[in-house]
Order: structure tokens, then C-alpha cells, then sequence
């Protein structure tokens, strides 16, 4: 969890109208990221945007690792105009990861939109750190159009089960994610399933609502507007199931967390 | 470089150089020993804390402005009690000046919280927030009086057994009779600025961007304001001012100096730099090689004006 | 898109829309009339006019903040007469509300110079600056306290023809008392803020930036604190309030109103894109249209709290 | 004087460590531009850096015009970093232009650093407009050391009379080019010259005290800070020689000045 002041970018992919995917160079960063964790991202040396911009891992191999996201605003905006060669200036590997499923049970992954990548990240972590069989592995890819299909193309590559919904039905299953969960989880045993899940908020409300109706284990990784995404600010929180007054920090105690855990 | 002195003197105490962090920004310091080497600072000042432990406002708690930021985290804070159980240990073993930032709702509160304080080992100096904007009432019952500052000053210099720093507030009319009335209830040093009272609005939703839906605006943007009022306080009082507002790098720390502070804090830099501090101080360095002066000590005031 | 329904009423006058532009901002028009369609606007505001010309003070006037800028142009202007035979004529030809923005140094100024424009045409409302924190004693004479600003708007709501818009500051620990004495002296409505007080320093000359050495913040930077003083203000009185403060686009607009404005000024912004104003006037209608909401007047202080 | 909020670069060249040669597509900018106007360059989308910064035109052909300028500071930097293809918003010509000398009289063109922008394209200007014969034209260009060369090759490619110095001697005459000027100067008949100047205020100082002297009619070129570029702020005002309290805006009433006129 160190500063890295000058991580060179060695490509920047524009995969739609919106979704960009960056690889960054550094042998340091590279080596110590986990699925899960976040790094935090100088997006500009001016004043304003004045704030870091996170972003989970889509993947790492060797010396680079990457990051998809989605241009939404001002900071995501210059991150991409970035270019092959500029250099920026991160903090990471920051945050908690996912905790490691068994190696008997069934993973399923579940991802709304741009909560794809971290979700990537950890499947291929299972396939080539845990052993875990590719048919053990879930991936449900929600996406609201065929314009997002960059998304789940980014998953597709990987020697995995898949299964895509898209809310106008332009892709795959007609309908949220949540509901391709209902029944793509029916025919396991809910004592060997493991959840993963990670997406806009009404999604991972839903998720976690059938993951507590039927008894199944499941970690959600939570975004929250963080100034200083090391802990200090106490701005990122979010209010714990331990009581009313009870708050956790996404970026520290987070981003993962078990679903119980939170009040989403 | 050693032949440049940065060491600064406020309220008996010394300090390493002028630069330390500032109040809820830092943490306890535990978070930032992973970053940067703390005994290159020349203190570090710890998140408010209160008689009572307090979870801080529901969120979202923060947001980004133009060149600022908004927060509203509410004072959380671990309480007197479990600051000094939990907190205290690891501070001490700093090898900087630890300054404890008090906040308190009554003059009663504060007095509980400086009394157990005052039994503790390893604290350089107290700072007074007599200002927190998010807190109740407008949180300025002790800030936006010369009356009620001095009140509260000279009962808690009558109480304290380490210097006093009074944190000042930038809502106020004429922050200048606010400072003379701490000087003369005994202040040892003063503190400007804290944040100041801002909003922000959701036009989508028509929600506020933070629940407690106004809170405290910092960074860059306040720099000016900050400058504004150390410098008017700087013609007003004798005693040492430490400069706090949108400070992001030596250049800045030069600029609060001239304008009349003896030392400064950083705070939302810390957030978007971790590293500001400790980069400041050897910027600070070949600063001075550069305008060709041995002392920082030299520097407070130099304003031509 | 006509459907749409911008338009406002202030102190009995009736604006086309709520965009308006901030005085010492946009000269007396005639520069932007080769950028921008005037008859779009709401209305304009004109520089503050003085009794006696005024050169304004030693440049450097003006330097660029964090998201801002400081200003000390020490209300350059003609003087009201000559602003009467050489500006009044232009203004007198556009299609839009005219708002003549005075300030004075006493209120028998106030007096003369309102004395003088009662006489003209074409003027729909006068906006009174009592607060231009670059002039002597502060500034605040008028604004600093409920008791001086009741004083100076009772008396120029006795002589004026036109509606009177009082122009508040921000640098003042109770923005609210000071809106409730204006009210209640008759003011027809509010404008805030005014720029918050602030200075600069040149590190390297140990000079002051503006040559006034403290000077107005204006910009991005300060719409937090603008936000945050229109909402408290709201909440105080009945009369329109007009949100001025680091308004850049329509988005910007939208907040403030929300916040509780009936209309809003744009000031720096001018500056940064000279077409802002127009486009904002476009990008509120398509605003509406996305919230589902035929007239701006339903937004006004529409805030979820 | 309009707004253009679209401009294309079609080259940004670095010339030295510092100096850069950006060169824009715009017919209605190039087609108005005359020497001594500026433009003014939204340099960031965001609020910081939140004003426009002025340039002087180096060079006008056909539908393209170019600056060229030293990157010292965070506007002049993101300039710098602009690339091919990105477009800017450009608000221009803004300011008047220098006065015209006369068919007959000789030319003394006196930069210093970055003054030599404007001044090349007036000479460009007097050869293709106003039919003027290189030997009529003497540019004299100070520079402070062979770093800056670049600003004396921008110059070197017109058919015209040159002469360079430099503060440390490394290129040209040794010495302030003020001092060359004295001598340069001498020979000629001082009813039919004209002197037009830009750069750094000691030097503008030091020439048009010279000009006061010999009576050398002479033109200046003002830089000041500018928020708005278009005579509304009042902010760019230097001192007029009508009066202590009388200011023109270097924007409006300038960027040229007869030397007699202002209070450098
Ligand atoms: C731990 C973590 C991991 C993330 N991983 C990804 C990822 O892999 N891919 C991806 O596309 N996005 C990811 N995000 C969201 C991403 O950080 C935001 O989209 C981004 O901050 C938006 O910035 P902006 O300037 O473009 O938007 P603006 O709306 O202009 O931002 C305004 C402010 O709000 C904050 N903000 C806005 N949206 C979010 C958000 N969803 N989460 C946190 N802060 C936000 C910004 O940081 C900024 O401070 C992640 C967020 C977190 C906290
Ligand atoms: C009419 C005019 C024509 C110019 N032509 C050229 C040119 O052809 N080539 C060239 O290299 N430079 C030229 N300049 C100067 C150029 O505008 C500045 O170098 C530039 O504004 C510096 O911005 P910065 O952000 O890099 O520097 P910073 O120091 O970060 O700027 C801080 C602030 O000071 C202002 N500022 C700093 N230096 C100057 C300056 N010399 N003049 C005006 N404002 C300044 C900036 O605009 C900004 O507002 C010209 C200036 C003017 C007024
Ligand atoms: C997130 C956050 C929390 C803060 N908490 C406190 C606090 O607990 N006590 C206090 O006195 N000041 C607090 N402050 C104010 C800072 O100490 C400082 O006065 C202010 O932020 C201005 O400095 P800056 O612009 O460098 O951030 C806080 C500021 C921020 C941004
Ligand atoms: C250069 C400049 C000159 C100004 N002159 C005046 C003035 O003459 N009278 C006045 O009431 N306000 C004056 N103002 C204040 C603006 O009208 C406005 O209240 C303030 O700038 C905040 O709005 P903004 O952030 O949109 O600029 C001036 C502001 C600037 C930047
Ligand atoms: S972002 Fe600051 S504590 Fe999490
Ligand atoms: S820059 Fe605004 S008047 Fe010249």
C-alpha cells in the first residue's frame, strides 16, 4: 500500500462509446494486487478535479495490471484521453479482497455493469492461483444494452460458465440480473455456493436479499465517494448491521465485505 | 542543506519545522506511518476528540467541489476515554510533537476532556476547536463572539498543563477581535482557518450531497480566504499563528509564512498526496537556499506591503 | 420547447428567465453585445456606479486562485453622471432587464446617485452593493451588522423609483440577520454573495498578488459557500433571493435555485466563456423538460431535507 | 472577435526544453488575424486552471494560424501537452494591431524571449501586405542563451535583416539587445524609422527609454494578466501617461501602445 508516483500507461482501449480499458505498467503494484482491492488514481496534477479516482482491478499478469471503467464524468473523463506513455500517480494495492471460496464449492459471480472487473479479476485469480475448475465458476454478466457488450466480452475469453442478461433483452437473458440469479442458482446446493456480487446499488440490494432468503454465502464489493481511500478521512462509510451508529470505511474495512455485514 | 533552520518555537514548545497536518485529516497518525516517515514533520495534530465517542453523520459524508472538497463527518472520534487507552500508546511513540485537538460541546466538556488529558504522557501541546461549522447550533457558540472565545480560552488555559492553541473559525465578521480576545485570555498560539460553511445540491435529485446537508469546505479553494485572515490576524495579535487552509506543497507553506504564520498544517493535501508533508519540508529547504534565507523564523511576516 | 415556462418575477418586475449577469462582470454590455443575443437574458447588471468617478486601484488587479479568482478593481467607473449621457443610452436599447447595480461610501451617496437614476429610463431595478469588501473600513459599513444594513435600506427604499435588490456579503458571521433586517427595512428582494474576502502572495518577491493587497474571490470556488448562504437565507425571509457565486452553467443554476433562489447571477463565469449565460438559458429548458417540471418558479427551495 | 469553441491543432512542435509551436485549423481566425492581435486559449476544460491564456500569433497562412510560446507554468503546460487531433476553445482576434509605418521608412523589430512571436509576424506581415523590401526590415532578437535558439531560427527563414544577441553570449552579439539596438540603430535617419518592440518589461523599459531619447518613434507590445480578454473584467489595466488615475486595458486599448502613452 505504498504511492507510486509515476506509473507509466502502456495502452489505453476505447471498447464502446463509454468504456475504456487501461493498462498501466509496475512491477510493484502488479505483484502485491488481490482481487478485491481498489487502487487510487491522481487523474489530474491540477486542482480540479481535486480528488483521487478509484478503480478495482480487471486484471494482472506479470509486471502490468488493468483497470475497465466507465467515462462518467470529469475524472473519468481525462483518465480517458490518457494515452500510451503518459504517467500517472497511484496508491494501491489499497482495500480488503475477496475471502477465498473452498475448493469444493461453486462460485458464482455476480456483476451489474461496471462491477464486472473486480469480479474478472477474482475469477481469474480461482482458475490460476486456487486451482479451481473453470465449470466450478459462474460468471452472470448484467448489462442494461448491447451498447455494454465490451463488458461481458471482457469475461467471455475466460474458460468459465457464463451467462449474460441485458435489461432491454438487446443480450442474452431480457431482464436484471437478479433475475438470471434466481434460476441459474436453483439446481445447487446452497451449502457448497459461494456469492461474489458487485454492481450498482438496487442490483446488489436485490442480490444480497436472495442470497439471505436462501441461506447462501455471498461477499458484495461496495463503491463510496472517498477523498483519501487510505482510511483518514472517515469520508467513505458505510453504516455496519452491528448498529445505528456503527460505520465501516469501504476503503479500508471495505471494499469487500459479507453481506450481513452492511446496510447497503 | 543542515545549515538551513527550520525550527520554530509556539507556546514554549519546539518544534523539528513549521510543518505539521491538520485536525481530522491525519487520523491518529497510524494510517499515514505506512507512508510517509513521521519524525520528518514537525508535529501532527490528531482528529478532534470528544468527551464521548461519536459515529460521526450518516452518509454520504463528503464531497468535491471546484478545487475543494465538503465534509460533514460529524467530530467522529473514538472519545477521551478510549483516545487514551487505544491512541495514546502508539503516539507516544512518535518521534514528533503530538498536538491533541479537543472539541466539546459545553465549556464543561471541554474541561472533562483536557482534565484526562492532562494525566497523559507524550502530548506537546493541546489545540482548541472552537470551531467545528458541523455541529449543532451553527457550532459557533464558542467561535463567533470575542466574549464567548475569551470566555472559554481563559477557563481552559486555567485548567490545561499544556500550551493552548485556539483553532479559529473563518465565519465570522472580524476574525481579528475574535484572535485579540484569545490573546488576551491567554492563548499561546492560534490556529486559522477551520472550513468554511458550504453546501452542495443534487440537481437530479434535489437532495443536499451530504446528509448532514451543509458541511465544511477545505483544499485550494479556501486558500486565499485563509491567507486573507492569517495576515489581517498577524497586524492584531503577538502571539504565534499556525496558518491551516489549502495548503498542498512548500510553496504554498512559504506564502502562509510571509503572510504572518509561524508554522502551518496541511490538511485536505493529505488526502490527494500522501506524501505532501514530508515533500513539503524538503521543498522548504531549497526554498529558503533560493531567496537566500537561514532561518524560517526570518520569513514570518515579510509581507511588503 | 416553448412549453417551458423561465420566466420570474422580482420586486414586481417580470423577467424573461432567471439568468442574469453579475455586476463587475459583464461592463455595462456593450462588450458582450458582439458575443452573446442580450435579449436572451433575464436581465443584466450593470458595474456599480459611484457618485465621483473612480480610476479603481494599481494593477495587478486580479489574479487566478484554485478554482477561482481574487479581484480588487476598486470599483473603477465613470460616476453616475457620466454613466447617465454615455451608458444609460446603449442600455436604454436592449431588450432586457436593465438592473443598475450602485454603490456608495455613505448613505447621502446612496442618496445622490439613486437621486440621479430616478430621473432615467430604462432601468428596472437597482441592485445596492453594500458590501464591496475592497474599499476602505472593510467595506462593511453596511453590511457588517443588521442594525446598519436596516439603516441603508430603509432610507433608499424612501427616495427609489426603481425596486430595490440588496447585494449581501458573505463575510459575516450571520448572513441571515443581516437578510431579515433588509427585509424588514423593505428591501424588494437579496443578491448573494458578493466575493468572499481574500489575498495572494508572490513567494519569490514577498509581495501581495493585487497591489490592493486583499481582494474579492469569486469563481467555482466559492459556490459552496454561496450555496450554503442562499439556503440559510431561504429559510429567514420571504422576499426572492437572486444566488450569485461561482455559477458556470445551467446545472449550477439549477442547484441554486433548488437551494432556494428565484433567480441567479453569473460572475466570473463571463470571463471563462462569454456565451454562458445564453447557453445556460438553453440547457435550463432542456433541464426542465428532464425533471419533468413546466416552471422554474415550482423549483425554487424544492431541496430534500 | 468571436468565440470558437472548436479549434483543431493540426501540429503542437516541441522546439526546445520549454518552447513549443502549436498550429491551429481555423479559416475564420486566420482570415482576421492581424499583427498584434491575440487570442485567448481555454487551455482545460476544468475550473483550474480557470482562465484563458493569452498568445500572440507567430504566423498566419490560409485557413491555419500559430503561436509560439514557453511553457512556464500550469496553463502553458497543459498547452504543451496537446496533441494533434485535440480541438480548443479560442475566443479572437482580440486586441488592436500595430499601426502600419509608413512605404518609406526602415523597420526595427526588437524582441526579447517570447515577444518574438508577435513581431515575426508583423514582418511576415509588412513583406506579403505591405510590400515591403527585406532590407527595410531589421529584426533584432535577444535571447538569454543557445537554449533559446529556437526563438531566433523562428525568425531566421524570413528574407529580412537579422541580428541576434544574448545575455550569456553563447549566440550573437553578448549583451542585452537593448545595448544592440545603440549601435544597430545609429545609422539610420531617425525621422524614417520606426521601432515596434515586445518582451519582458526591463527590457521594453530599457528600449523605448532609448526610442524617448533619440526620439525613434516606437510601438509596444504589452503582456498582462488577463481574465477576460474581451474589456469587461477591468483587470489587465496598465497606466495610461494622461494621468495618474487613467488606465487602458491592455486588452482592449492594446496590447499595442505608442511607448508614449503608458507607464511600463
Ligand atoms: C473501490 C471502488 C472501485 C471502483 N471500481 C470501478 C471500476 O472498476 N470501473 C469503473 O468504471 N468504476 C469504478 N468505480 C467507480 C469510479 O470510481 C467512479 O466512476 C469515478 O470516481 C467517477 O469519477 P468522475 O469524475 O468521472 O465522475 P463525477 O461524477 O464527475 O465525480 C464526482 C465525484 O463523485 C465521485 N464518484 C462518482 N461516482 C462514484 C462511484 N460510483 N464510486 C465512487 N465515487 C464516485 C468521484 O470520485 C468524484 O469525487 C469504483 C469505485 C470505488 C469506490
Ligand atoms: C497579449 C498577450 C500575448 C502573449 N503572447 C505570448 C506568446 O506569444 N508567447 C508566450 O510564450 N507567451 C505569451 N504571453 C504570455 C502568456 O500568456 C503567459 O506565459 C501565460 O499566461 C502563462 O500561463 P501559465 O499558466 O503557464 O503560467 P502561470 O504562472 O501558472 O500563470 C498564473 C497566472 O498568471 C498569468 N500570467 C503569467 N504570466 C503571464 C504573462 N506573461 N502575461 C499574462 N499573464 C500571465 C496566467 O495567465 C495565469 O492567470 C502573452 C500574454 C499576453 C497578455
Ligand atoms: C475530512 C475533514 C475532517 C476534519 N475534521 C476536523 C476535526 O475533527 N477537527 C478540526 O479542528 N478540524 C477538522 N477539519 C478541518 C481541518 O483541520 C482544516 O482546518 C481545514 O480542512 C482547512 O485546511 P485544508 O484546506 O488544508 O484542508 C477537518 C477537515 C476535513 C477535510
Ligand atoms: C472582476 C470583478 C468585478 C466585480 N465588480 C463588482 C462590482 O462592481 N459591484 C458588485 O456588486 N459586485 C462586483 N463583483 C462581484 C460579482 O458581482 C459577484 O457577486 C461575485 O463575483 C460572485 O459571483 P461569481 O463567482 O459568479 O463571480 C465583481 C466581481 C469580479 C470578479
Ligand atoms: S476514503 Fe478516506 S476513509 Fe475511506
Ligand atoms: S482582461 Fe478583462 S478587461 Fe482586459
Amino acid at each position: 500500500m505504498i504511492q507510486h508516483p509515476s506509473v507509466p500507461i502502456i495502452k489505453n482501449e476505447k471498447l464502446s462509446k463509454d468504456l475504456f480499458k487501461i493498462v498501466f505498467r509496475s512491477k510493484d503494484l502488479a505483484s502485491g494486487l488481490r482481487p478485491g482491492n481498489f487502487v487510487h488514481i491522481r487523474v489530474s496534477p491540477e486542482m480540479d478535479p481535486l480528488f483521487r479516482r478509484a478503480m478495482s482491478i480487471y486484471s494482472c499478469e506479470n509486471d502490468t495490471f488493468s483497470v475497465l471503467f466507465r467515462a462518467i464524468g470529469k475524472g473519468t473523463g481525462l483518465l480517458s484521453k490518457m494515452r500510451e506513455g503518459d504517467t500517472v500517480d497511484i496508491l494501491g494495492p489499497l482495500g480488503n479482497s475477496f475471502d477465498p471460496p473452498d475448493k469444493d464449492e461453486t462460485v458464482i459471480l455476480v456483476a451489474g455493469g461496471t462491477g464486472v472487473p473486480p469480479l474478472h479479476f477474482l475469477a481469474q485469480w480461482l482458475l490460476s492461483n486456487y486451482g479451481f475448475d473453470g465449470q466450478q465458476i459462474l460468471f452472470l454478466c448484467g448489462i442494461s444494452s448491447a451498447d455494454d457488450l465490451p463488458l461481458s466480452e471482457a469475461v467471455e475469453h475466460l474458460d468459465i460458465r457464463m451467462r449474460t442478461s441485458s435489461d432491454d433483452g438487446s443480450v442474452g437473458f431480457k431482464g436484471y440480473v437478479s433475475e438470471l440469479l434466481k434460476t441459474e442458482a436453483l439446481p445447487y446446493d446452497i451449502k457448497k455456493l459461494r456469492l461474489y456480487t458487485c454492481g450498482p446499488v438496487p442490483m446488489l440490494r436485490e442480490v444480497t436479499k436472495i442470497c439471505a432468503e436462501q441461506g447462501i454465502r455471498c461477499q458484495v464489493s461496495l463503491e463510496g465517494h472517498m477523498p483519501c481511500g487510505i482510511g483518514t478521512c472517515l469520508g467513505c462509510v458505510v453504516q455496519s448491521t452491528r448498529g445505528e451508529d456503527e460505520f465501516d470505511r469501504i476503503c479500508m474495512e471495505g471494499p469487500v465485505f459479507d453481506s450481513n455485514e452492511v446496510l447497503i | 542543506m543542515s545549515k538551513f533552520d527550520l525550527t520554530v518555537e509556539i507556546g514554549g514548545v519546539k518544534f523539528r519545522n513549521p510543518i505539521m497536518t491538520a485536525s481530522g485529516t491525519f487520523g491518529y497518525g497510524e494510517e499515514f506511518n505506512e507512508y510517509i516517515d513521521l519524525s520528518k514533520l514537525g508535529g501532527i495534530v490528531t482528529k478532534s476528540v470528544t468527551l464521548n465517542p461519536r459515529p460521526g453523520h450518516k452518509p454520504p459524508r463528503t464531497c468535491e467541489t471546484a478545487g475543494g472538497m465538503l465534509n460533514a463527518i460529524g467530530l467522529a472520534n473514538v472519545g477521551v476515554d478510549r483516545f487514551i487507552t487505544e491512541k495514546i500508546p502508539f503516539l507516544q511513540t512518535l518521534d514528533t510533537n503530538v498536538v491533541v485537538n479537543v472539541a466539546g460541546f459545553s465549556i464543561e466538556e471541554y474541561v472533562t476532556v483536557i482534565d484526562k488529558l492532562n494525566d497523559c504522557d507524550g502530548i506537546a501541546m493541546l489545540e482548541i476547536n472552537i470551531s467545528c461549522p458541523n455541529v449543532g447550533a451553527d457550532g459557533l457558540e464558542f467561535s463567533g463572539s470575542p466574549e464567548s472565545a475569551h470566555k472559554l480560552t481563559s477557563e481552559l488555559q486555567k485548567i490545561s498543563r499544556f500550551p493552548l492553541i485556539i483553532k479559529l473559525s473563518p465565519n465570522v465578521t472580524d476574525i481579528a477581535s475574535i484572535a485579540k480576545a484569545c490573546e488576551d485570555a491567554g492563548a499561546d498560539a492560534l490556529s486559522m482557518i477551520n472550513t468554511l460553511v458550504g453546501m452542495g445540491v443534487n440537481h437530479n435529485t434535489f437532495e443536499p450531497l451530504l446528509t448532514n446537508v451543509t458541511g465544511g469546505l477545505s483544499g485550494p479553494a479556501i486558500k486565499p480566504v485563509a491567507l486573507a485572515c492569517v495576515h489581517k490576524v498577524y497586524r492584531s495579535v503577538k502571539i504565534p499563528i499556525i496558518g491551516i487552509g489549502g495548503i498542498m506543497d512548500h510553496f504554498d507553506v512559504a506564502q502562509f509564512i510571509i503572510a504572518g504564520a509561524a508554522a502551518v498544517q496541511f490538511g485536505t493535501a493529505n488526502f490527494i498526496n500522501p506524501s505532501c508533508t514530508v515533500d513539503a519540508v524538503d521543498g522548504l529547504k531549497n526554498y529558503l537556499r533560493d531567496i537566500d534565507i537561514q532561518c524560517i523564523k526570518e520569513l514570518t511576516g515579510k509581507l511588503k506591503v
